[in-house]
């Protein structure tokens, strides 16, 4: 186990934690200020993942397929907010969990009626191409310092947007108090409708990215929606700093793990016993911390302040 | 009035399932018979499921662990040599009863939104696992040398006579369901549904009642799992997989939660449903999945409901 | 749902400040509720100067100049003061010279203290302080209080009292759920009260304090 | 003076910068009535969250027939005779009015670990329950689901699970509230029953009620006990009335 490899798995580690925050900023605000379980936010992800693939097709220009993709993967965001989710803010959690399964079933098949079901391929932009030396003698890819780069500037800009703007205090007002916004005069069904278009356009910003180093493919979105329910869980559902936490560290936790636990558990175990439990521990890695946070804080790390 | 119009369904249905053996081997329509066995062992594990959603309130998105579980305990010890029903069923309730009281024990600390998302998270977990463990195939899973061994005239490779084991056990599960649900701690456990605050404020801690009622649904549900493991003889992951978990709750909703016909007409409803579109487009669930949008918005209290005027909570 | 509410009329003239009385259940938040289109009528017609509001959802109630200060405060506890002040603020109407958070601080000048901090680390009359600047800042024509000084201590109270004493010095349309006829009196124009649903009696303030018998039977004092 | 069954210390609450209550000693003497007066928002449901257990206190110390209660729960309290009703109904409301009064028996017959027998046929529970029902006035509506009983029976069947519970000491949050004029009479006279038997310690706005029942009357305001009294004492006390009924100079 080189420096090289800890440090490059590290940055591994980062960059899925900042696809998971893309993931769970999105989920984490619509539950917080609109109560919502909303399974279907994977879906959005691979919605995001699916047109970028398709405009970058059409107009041959990544940068355009970004500029297509994201207020796409915004409308449908809005779309499925005003036709199907809207009217379940009031009702109970499990109703929301149908609808919302409904919905994943729905988009999955969607897509694989205009895409097929076979996973497709897209490749790095050219322009993102090659690796970057971050340290001496650390290469890494530059595609996905980007992502890195991309994800830490949303975290900030989304941090700034929540803390230091009127739409902000709004949707933090909002988390508490909903029925006292609209009394003051605030518009909260159109608020509603932005806030979670938005979700989806983050989400969406996460399949986008995921597009040349995951596989995408119809169901992508819900294996990495179960790790943003841990995510969420660890953090606290509400929160977006808790959303941060939360991310980097089941990120860093699944990706070291998968990568080390293997050759850690060989110095303690025979070859064959640490050949076989090694991946198994791995996987289930973060679920076992999330289950030490709940025994500790069943609210999650970061409670949000709720009226 | 509903009550008897309730009875007089039930017993029908019962007799109907009884006489699907007949009718099949008369139309020589073999595939009837694997269907409704099919459907009888998931209507066992909607019941399980229903057990702790529709009485008790929680909801649980990670009951298809259980049907894992129950199947793994099948196929491993078959793999090993061991054929025995005798061994094998009761394992597979116990390991899904062992693995119920874990993930309740840690899940069952938090309630609402925490609760559906733990329970789902945990289930996955163990999908990964499956998929990890290469020497139960991993992602491929293992096929089941053969169907579990009794002795004596319970031969399951007889397909009739799987056919009415499996029955026997459905019956048998809904008559121990109502039993436990109208005793003293099915009361308990639907009073803490109904008001948690109440039930504490006259003295009951709501929190080991809903393990114990988490517990048995789980071992229920393994059952259903070492049943499921014989009727496909192969086992995969994907028993787990969390959009099974997301069938068994859509059966208990749209059959009608809360009530004991219920699960079983939802598991009816969903496996024909499936049969019937699966036929007509392989993208079926492009029709399923909006129809359980509208089954929420317009139909809340599911077929059963609808059909007996049963409500939450009794039945 | 069960009716509260039967056959209840009452009007708040402009500058006039309108007090709803009567004990605890009698339906006075219901009122209030009902006018801001909290709730649905029944049968029944809210104007504001000739406008009809009834049907309106809350948010266009609010925005035609309603301004509500809500039973129990409910100010944003995980704002801080001057972000609760400022989250909803409006001038829809383009006044001259709108309400500003400044105002406000000189209106209640222990807030400007206490402007970064968090709300629910108020005290209870700091909140009730906040609630009043919130609804000022959308900078209504008629402002609706609804038990605005309960569980105050009585120093607390009488600076609310002076404050609104002020704001109806500058014109503002009050309308005022409470229990303390005494200093009601000296600040209102009108009063109505309530028992179970009705109006049961209402007059200017000369005559409420006249009449003991009203205030015995109706608000138990 | 016997010890009092229940006994209060320095109890005390802060939502954020919000004393609920401060430094609140009360005491209720075995068979005593306790009428807690105050204005809204003066803390007294925090109070009574307190003393049934479903709030815990910042600081202070509660002690029930002789017993430090302050860190144990909800269901222990009920274990140990405590009962309280709920400011706004908690009834379940989708079982009959004679199931809810019988869970509350069962709840204090033992554990409920029994998955055979039905409830529903079990003497041992239903005759009690039947029993406390006629007690409070609602022995016809037994099978009435409670959901649908009208306002003020489903306040009476709040006082049934409470005694059903056989409780040492009655906490009832503003049993009145929200009833017209005829049952809050009823409910004052039920009361008047059950005070011979039971220590209570009552919450309410209703004047009536609280002078025809409290042997003693506390004053809350802001959070803190400013007068303990005879009711004739409380009644001619210009401080109460400053404070309670506002006049604010």
């Amino acid at each position: 186990m080189t420096a090289v490899l800890v440090v490059e798995q590290c940055l591994n580690g980062l960059q899925l934690g900042v696809m998971l925050f893309l993931m769970a900023a999105g989920l984490t605000l619509v539950f917080g200020i609109m109560n919502l379980v909303n399974l279907a936010h994977g879906s959005l992800y691979m919605v995001g993942a699916y047109l970028s693939v398709a405009f970058l097709e059409m107009s041959g220009s990544f940068l355009a397929a970004v500029a297509l993709a994201l207020p796409a993967t915004l409308v449908v965001g809005m779309l499925v907010e005003v036709v199907a989710l809207r009217s379940l803010y009031e009702r109970d959690h499990l109703d929301q969990v149908l609808a919302t399964f409904g919905l994943i079933l729905f988009f999955n098949e969607a897509v694989s009626i205009v895409w097929g079901r076979a996973a497709l391929f897209t490749s790095v932009p050219p322009a993102l191409g090659g690796f970057v030396e971050i340290l001496p003698g650390i290469r890494y890819p530059v595609y996905r310092a980007t992502i890195i780069l991309v994800g830490l500037a949303v975290a900030l800009g989304l941090a700034l947007v929540v803390s230091r703007t009127r739409v902000g205090m709004l949707v933090r007002a909002g988390a508490s108090n909903r029925t006292m916004v609209a009394a003051l005069g605030v518009n909260v069904r159109l608020l509603y409708t932005v806030v979670f278009g938005v979700g989806a356009a983050l989400a969406g910003l996460g399949g986008l990215m995921a597009g040349p180093i995951y596989t995408v493919q119809p169901g992508m979105g819900e294996e990495i929606l179960i790790l943003v329910f841990v995510v969420i869980v660890i953090g606290g559902i509400g929160s977006i700093r808790g959303a941060v936490v939360g991310a980097i560290v089941v990120g860093m936790v699944d990706t070291l793990g998968r990568a080390f636990l293997k050759p850690m558990l060989a110095t303690v175990l025979s070859p064959p016993a640490a050949d076989s439990a090694g991946p198994a521990l791995a996987s289930m890695l973060i679920y076992i911390l999330m289950a030490a946070v709940l025994y500790f804080r069943p609210q999650g790390l970061f409670p949000a302040v709720r009226g | 009035m509903a009550s008897r119009v309730r009875a007089v369904t039930a017993v029908a249905g019962a007799a109907a399932l009884a006489a699907v053996p007949v009718v099949a081997a008369a139309l020589q329509e073999p595939f009837y018979l694997d269907l409704v066995r099919r459907v009888m062992i998931f209507a066992i594990a909607a019941v399980s499921l229903d057990l702790i959603l529709g009485y008790g309130g929680m909801v649980s998105f990670g009951h298809a662990a259980y049907l894992g579980i129950g199947a793994y305990a099948v196929a491993v010890p078959a793999l090993h040599g061991v054929h025995s029903g005798w061994l094998q069923w009761p394992l597979a309730m116990g390991v899904s009863a062992l693995a119920a009281l874990v993930i309740g024990a840690i899940s069952l600390r938090t309630s609402g939104v925490y609760f559906i998302m733990i329970t789902l998270a945990f289930a996955q977990m163990l999908y990964y696992l499956g998929i990890s463990i290469e020497a139960w195939g991993g992602d491929d899973g293992m096929r089941l040398a053969r169907r579990s061994r009794f002795g004596g005239p319970v031969d399951l490779a007889d397909p009739y006579v799987f056919y009415y084991v499996v029955l026997a056990l459905l019956l048998a599960v809904l008559a121990l369901g109502h039993r436990v649900i109208h005793a003293r701690f099915g009361m308990v456990v639907r009073a803490a549904r109904s008001n948690e605050a109440r039930a504490r404020a006259i003295g009951f801690s709501p929190f080991r009642y809903r393990l114990a009622a988490f517990v048995m649904a789980g071992a229920v549900c393994g059952l259903a799992g070492a049943l499921l493991a014989n009727q496909t003889e192969y086992v995969t992951p994907g028993f787990m997989h969390w959009t099974r978990s997301g069938d068994i709750m859509v059966m208990v909703i749209l059959g009608g939660m809360g009530t004991f016909v219920g699960p079983v007409a939802g598991a009816v409803a969903f496996l024909l449903l499936e049969n019937v579109l699966s036929a007509w487009t392989v993208h079926w669930q492009i029709i399923l999945g909006p129809l359980l949008i509208l089954v929420v918005l317009y139909a809340r209290r599911g077929l059963w409901g609808a059909v007996s005027g049963g409500s939450l909570g009794r039945g | 749902m069960s009716q509260v509410l039967f056959g209840v009329s009452l009007r708040v003239g402009a500058g006039q400040v309108v007090t709803l009385l009567g004990r605890n259940g009698m339906g006075k938040t219901t009122t209030v509720r009902a006018i801001m289109g909290l709730l649905p009528l029944r049968a029944g017609r809210i104007e504001l100067d000739g406008r009809p509001l009834h049907g309106l959802a809350p948010h266009r109630v609010a925005r035609t100049g309603l301004g509500l200060v809500p039973e129990g405060r409910q100010v944003f506890p995980n704002l801080t003061v001057h972000e609760n002040l400022v989250a909803t603020a409006a001038n829809r109407r383009r006044v001259g010279a709108p309400w500003t958070a400044e105002k406000v601080f000189a209106l209640f000048p222990q807030l400007a203290a206490r402007a970064r901090a968090m709300a629910a680390t108020l005290s209870g009359g700091e909140q009730q302080m906040v609630a009043i600047g919130r609804a000022l800042m959308t900078n209504p024509r008629l402002l609706v209080l609804d038990e605005a000084t309960e569980g105050l201590a009585p120093l607390v109270r009488a600076e609310i009292w002076a404050c609104l004493e002020r704001l109806k010095a500058d014109g503002l349309s009050i309308l005022l759920i409470d229990k303390h006829v005494d200093a009601l009196t000296r600040l209102a124009d009108v009063h109505y009260v309530l028992e179970k649903g009705r109006v049961v009696w209402s007059g200017p303030s000369a005559e409420l304090r006249a009449r003991e018998d009203i205030q015995h039977r109706y608000l138990g004092v | 003076m016997a010890d009092p069954l229940l006994e209060v210390r320095g109890l005390r609450k802060r939502f954020g910068g919000l004393v609920a209550t401060d430094d609140v000693d009360l005491d209720a003497g075995e068979g005593e009535t306790l009428a807690v007066i105050g204005p809204n928002g003066a803390g007294k449901t925090t109070l009574i969250a307190q003393l049934s257990g479903d709030l815990r206190p910042d600081a202070g110390v509660i002690r029930f027939a002789g017993e430090d209660v302050t860190r144990l729960d909800a269901p222990a309290r009920s274990a140990r005779g405590l009962a309280r009703s709920f400011q706004i109904t908690s009834v379940f409301r989708d079982f009959p009015a004679l199931d809810n009064v019988a869970l509350a028996v069962q709840a204090h017959a033992g554990h409920s670990f029994r998955f055979w027998r039905p409830a529903g046929a079990d003497r041992a529970l239903r005759e009690p329950a039947r029993l406390v029902l006629e007690q409070v006035g609602l022995g016809m509506r037994a099978d009435v689901v409670a959901g649908v009983l009208a306002h003020g029976e489903q306040r009476q069947l709040e006082i049934a699970m409470a005694l059903a519970t056989r409780p040492r000491l009655l906490l009832l949050d503003e049993p009145m509230a929200g009833m017209g004029a005829e049952e809050s009479q009823q409910m004052i006279r039920l009361l008047g029953t059950l005070k011979r038997a039971h220590t209570i310690v009552l919450v309410e706005h209703d004047m009536d009620a609280v002078f025809a029942l409290a042997d003693r009357i506390a004053v809350m305001v802001y959070g803190r006990v400013i007068a303990v009294g005879s009711p004739e004492t409380i009644r001619a006390s210009a401080e109460v009335r400053r404070a309670y009924l506002g006049e604010a100079s």
